[in-house]
């Protein structure tokens, strides 16, 4: 039983993240409005620290903080968390600059809707 | 100074923009710009010393000392070869351009548009030497946050803010890409110098690899704006200001392609060596669409700005098939091509800049013969126009030689038609558009066809009879460069060294991590420039008949009537894809990557 | 342990596919803050402290505010141009 | 486009993305096999060279402290970006009122309940932030965790009805310059190694006994930086928002108008 369930976690973490990537695109092509595709463009970048977690983690390590644990204890790889971290900064800042355009786009365009503001064709 | 000078084109900007941003609304005006324009200059300085410096051999910085530790590196590097030195000298420089263009230009709002323009050059210095994918990615969203709020510094219109949007959902998308490419290496090799990944992923080409490659690229390439990633490019730049849109043009659309290469030939050479041929295949039909698409497309508009924008898209197209060509020969072609390209579309946006400070309006058919009174900007496009179809002494032609002479050892000799198509074109755009300015040539408007979006944009300044010095001369000296650089002694060779020592995976890795000695590079003699003469006066009288046909007096318009209608035949549908609907963007996005994949997916399968 | 995180990584998918597909924002932003604290519970698990530490506070606060506020702007926009 | 041709586009090549992902994908190693060797050395060096315990935050300040700097940048160009996109414009005066006046609404008054308790964490909410800081290289946290935890404690006092101390707590210039100040005192904390003939970002403060507050050099230095700039940069963007929406709960038009011109 547990075999099981081990080799199927042993792809699931990645199989969620390609999951959430195409499900955020898909969110995306058919919102008909920018604060709902903003949302969705945070569940496209929730795909990538499903990724760097799966990919940093490893089977009954602690977390790497040696203030409790001796040096030298199997710890999980830091370096993924440090880029998760730069990752979820990023996230917020580019996400609050989105936000701000698409209250600009009420302001100026009157609308949210993709629909509507198609002023760049052809 | 040598531990300084590496960090310093990212360094100092950041410090100064950071300062600025202390003081924002508490100096004045003048002092704020002369401290960005330093700090730009300083940038320059450092980077060409850089460049001179690492030509005989990579510049391996190690941010914090964190030298590796028996091969494995532990900290970030800076790997500096001449022509990421060449391109952070190159991005520095526009920065300058921009920002003395703009002295005179904005009505400013404290000093965030310095502010902004600043952290733009720091990234993109940090972007043109970093020696690790992790940091790439780092710089790649640092030029995009900057770029995005420059995009839509109009606050006051609607079109700057759905340009923006959509120039920042795609390029989010491309970053987020990018970075499951990264995570994909990281989990197969554990870690992020691309020299290490390089070593470490040697021959292996499994599912993994390709798809860390495709994503990687496709991450990149929208930026680079290829179609179909390229929708977003027209939009930002027919809204950005004059001085920002240099920028986007002249440098940071090719800083994309430059990642491409990089990203090749450091990390990914090893695995997909034996399928040279089928990776050559793809990336050259995507390059040949794109430039006939983006040629096509550039033709076909009237708002100034956005026919540069898609002559830009046409000619990031070439570049790419000339990176295809994955020999040094074309290589040093792109590179010399970049820069060419750069100052000549640089030169033709700041002179669209000075048209709008000018006369108000951007829009081709409402200057229609308006051009007399600003006959210094219109005179200039004239002479800009010729350019682009690469006309000797003009810089491009050189890049163009190198391509050709390089792609008809590897059989791909028909290529060069591909330039003259392009080249011929979007040269015949802007001939168009400077013949019905200047001597008020063509059809006059016709109110008939309103239905096109977006065509004309508001002022950026508070206009005027003059034409300020600050505005006129970058742009002359734009001009000038791009006609100078062609007349550099040894500049082929010495370019054709730095593509050999760009492409050397080996001598690359060896460098950084075991600190070994670089390998000395004698590129092939020069050889002869003539056809590349014939070809580019060729291209350019043709480009002078073609924008002649369009501007006909009506009477003598029946004769070829037959002919637009093809045209517009072909180019109704074209444009109507460009929908200006971000979905359908994302969707495009999603079919290039799925196409690519693809096809990558089955060659090596 | 094996079975927690399955557990959570499957939970992780629903509710991002849920946010996905709640087409009214205002119940999505809703949805957005429980898969922030749903994240942070998942760093948690996988052993990443300070990651959950920083997506607690950015994923269930500062973004879900952030949305929040923006859609009250733009619903005063909308009131004003009827 | 159409809606139908969009999706139809989409759903075709997004399942071939999946497909493609995927088959990408089943080339790792599998979750919990990490490969090494990049976290394996860290792991086995933080403790010893940089006198640091928690090998994240050695990573983010040190190692790869490089990757941060331009990190807080990302974030100092999105809050200036923000911050130019929200700015009022000149046309939007004249017709915007306070909301709750030209809609009628009276506002409850905030229960003395609430606002003791919360005028009550303020001050353990700080201490909790500052505390996160500067315990980073020992224990999980450090300037991103306790930045963000000290931008959340104007929210508290705005969430007690007082719009007059929040006014003041987050007067925007203050916030503005703590923001500037944390993030180019990072690029200049780094080019004061320069000055010690070192490299970019090198430590070149003693690195102290593992364990104590004060010690791992740079890390503690950088890490308050960017505590600064975190804290500064999401009060700002918050501000920002709230300018967007805020309702007045007291007569505070004269702090209001004070505070115009020199958001300007």
């Amino acid at each position: 039983m547990s075999q099981a369930v081990s080799e199927f976690l042993r792809m699931l973490p990645f199989l969620v993240a390609a999951w959430l990537f195409v499900v955020g695109l898909y969110g995306i092509v058919t919102s008909r409005h920018l604060v709902h595709l903003i949302m969705c463009l945070v569940v496209v970048q929730t795909s990538t620290y499903l990724l760097l977690l799966g990919v940093g983690y490893k089977i009954g390590a602690a977390a790497p903080i040696f203030a409790d644990i001796p040096v030298g204890t199997p710890a999980v790889d830091p370096v993924t968390h440090a880029l998760m971290l730069t990752d979820i900064v990023v996230e917020a800042t580019v996400m609050a600059l989105l936000l701000a355009l698409a209250i600009q786009a009420e302001e100026r365009a009157g609308s949210v809707d993709p629909e509507q503001l198609r002023i760049m064709r052809g | 100074m040598n531990h300084f000078l590496p960090a310093s084109p990212v360094a100092v900007p950041l410090s100064i923009a950071a300062l600025l941003a202390a003081v924002n609304q508490h100096i004045p005006r003048r002092l704020a710009d002369a401290l960005a324009m330093a700090a730009s200059l300083w940038s320059v300085i450092a980077c060409l010393w850089l460049l001179m410096k690492s030509s005989h051999g990579l510049i391996v910085y190690w941010m914090g000392g964190w030298e590796p530790r028996n091969g494995a590196a532990i900290g970030i590097s800076f790997t500096i070869d001449p022509l990421g030195a060449g391109a952070a000298a190159f991005a520095s420089s526009l920065v300058l351009v921009a920002l003395v263009f703009s002295a005179h230009y904005f009505d400013s709002v404290g000093t965030i548009f310095h502010v902004l323009m600043l952290a733009f050059l720091g990234a993109m210095c940090g972007f043109s030497l970093t020696g690790d994918i992790f940091n790439l990615f780092v710089f790649f969203e640092l030029m995009s946050a900057a770029a995005f709020a420059l995009c839509g510094y109009k606050t006051e219109e609607s079109g700057p803010i759905q340009g923006a949007l959509n120039f920042a959902v795609t390029n989010t998308i491309g970053a987020f890409m990018a970075l499951s490419g990264i995570g994909l290496l990281y989990g197969r090799t554990g870690a992020l110098n691309m020299a290490q990944i390089g070593k470490s992923l040697g021959q292996t080409h499994d599912g993994l690899v390709v798809a860390a490659f495709v994503m990687i690229t496709c991450g990149f390439l929208v930026k680079a704006a290829l179609v179909p990633f390229h929708f977003w490019l027209a939009d930002a730049h027919a809204v950005a200001p004059t001085p920002v849109c240099v920028l986007f043009s002249g440098i940071m659309v090719e800083l994309g392609l430059y990642a491409v290469a990089r990203v090749y030939w450091t990390m990914f050479h090893g695995a997909l060596a034996q399928f040279e041929a089928q990776t050559r295949a793809i990336f050259v039909s995507l390059g040949v669409l794109t430039a006939i698409v983006g040629a096509l497309m550039s033709f076909a508009q009237r708002h100034i700005k956005r026919l540069l924008a898609y002559s830009t898209i046409s000619h990031t197209g070439l570049m790419l098939v000339a990176f295809a060509m994955l020999a040094h020969g074309a290589l040093a072609g792109l590179a010399l091509y970049v820069l060419g390209h750069g100052l000549l579309k640089g030169a033709l946006f700041l002179s669209a800049g000075i048209l709008l400070h000018h006369l108000g309006s951007i829009d081709e058919l409402n200057l229609r013969g308006k051009g007399r009174e600003a006959i210094r900007a219109s005179g200039l496009m004239l002479f800009l126009a010729l350019g682009l179809s690469g006309v000797p002494p003009y810089g491009t032609f050189l890049g163009e030689a190198l391509i050709d002479s390089a792609a008809e050892k590897l059989h791909y000799s028909w290529i060069s038609y591909i330039f003259m198509f392009a080249g011929i074109v979007t040269a015949a755009a802007v001939l168009r558009v400077a013949g019905r300015i200047y001597f008020g040539w063509g059809q006059d408007l016709d109110r008939s066809q309103q239905d096109e979006g977006e065509t004309d944009e508001g002022r950026e300044t508070s206009g005027g009879k003059e034409v300020p010095a600050t505005m006129f001369v970058p742009t002359l000296v734009l001009l000038l460069l791009g006609l100078g650089m062609s007349f550099i002694p040894g500049l082929r060779v010495k370019t054709q060294a730095a593509a050999m020592e760009f492409m050397d995976q080996g001598a690359y890795q060896q460098q950084v991590l075991e600190h070994a000695a670089p390998p000395a590079y004698v590129p092939h003699a020069e050889e002869s420039l003539l056809p590349g003469i014939v070809r580019g006066i060729v291209s350019t009288l043709l480009a002078l008949i073609v924008a002649g046909l369009v501007l006909l007096p009506h009477p003598l318009r029946r004769g070829i009537e037959g002919f637009s209608g093809g045209v517009s035949f072909v180019l109704r549908p074209l444009r109507i894809l460009h929908s200006g609907h971000m979905g359908d963007y994302v969707a495009w996005l999603t079919a290039g990557v799925a196409a690519i994949g693809g096809l990558f997916a089955y060659f090596i399968h | 342990m094996i079975v927690l995180q399955a557990g959570i990584l499957l939970f992780v998918g629903v509710i991002g596919t849920a946010v996905v597909f709640t087409r009214n924002p205002l119940n999505q932003v809703i949805g957005l803050t429980f898969y922030g604290l749903l994240m942070a519970l998942m760093f948690f698990i996988f052993q990443a402290p300070d990651v959950a530490f920083s997506q607690i506070v950015i994923g269930a606060v500062v973004l879900p505010l952030m949305v929040l506020l923006t859609l009250a702007k733009l619903k005063v926009k909308e009131q004003r141009r009827k | 486009m159409n809606y139908q041709a969009r999706t139809a586009l989409f759903i075709v090549s997004g399942l071939g993305f999946l497909c493609f992902y995927i088959w990408g994908l089943h080339g790792l190693p599998g979750l919990g096999h990490y490969p090494g060797p990049y976290g394996n050395l860290i792991n086995s060096l933080t403790v010893y060279e940089r006198h640091a315990t928690d090998a994240v935050t050695a990573v983010n300040f040190d190692y790869r402290g490089f990757d941060t700097l331009g990190e807080e940048f990302i974030l100092f160009a999105s809050v200036m970006g923000a911050n130019l996109l929200l700015r009022k414009q000149k046309d939007d005066r004249e017709e915007d009122p306070p909301l709750d006046r030209a809609q009628d609404r009276v506002v409850p008054p905030t229960s003395d309940a609430i606002r003791v308790t919360g005028l009550a964490l303020v001050l353990p909410i700080v201490v909790f932030g500052l505390y996160t800081i500067s315990h980073g290289q020992l224990t999980p946290g450090g300037g991103f965790q306790g930045g963000v935890i000290l931008a959340s404690m104007p929210l508290i006092i705005y969430l007690c009805g007082d719009y007059k101390a929040f006014d003041q707590v987050t007067s925007h210039v203050l916030s503005e310059v703590t923001e500037a100040v944390g993030a180019g005192g990072y690029a200049i904390a780094g080019l004061i190694s320069i000055v010690f003939g070192l490299n970019y970002l090198t430590n070149f403060i003693p690195l102290g006994q593992t364990g104590d507050v004060l010690s791992s050099g740079t890390i503690l230095l950088i890490s308050v930086l960017t505590g600064l700039e975190v804290a500064g940069g999401l009060v700002v963007l918050m501000i920002a928002f709230f300018r967007q929406t805020l309702v007045y709960r007291k007569a505070d038009d004269e702090s209001r108008e004070q505070d115009e011109p020199s958001r300007q």
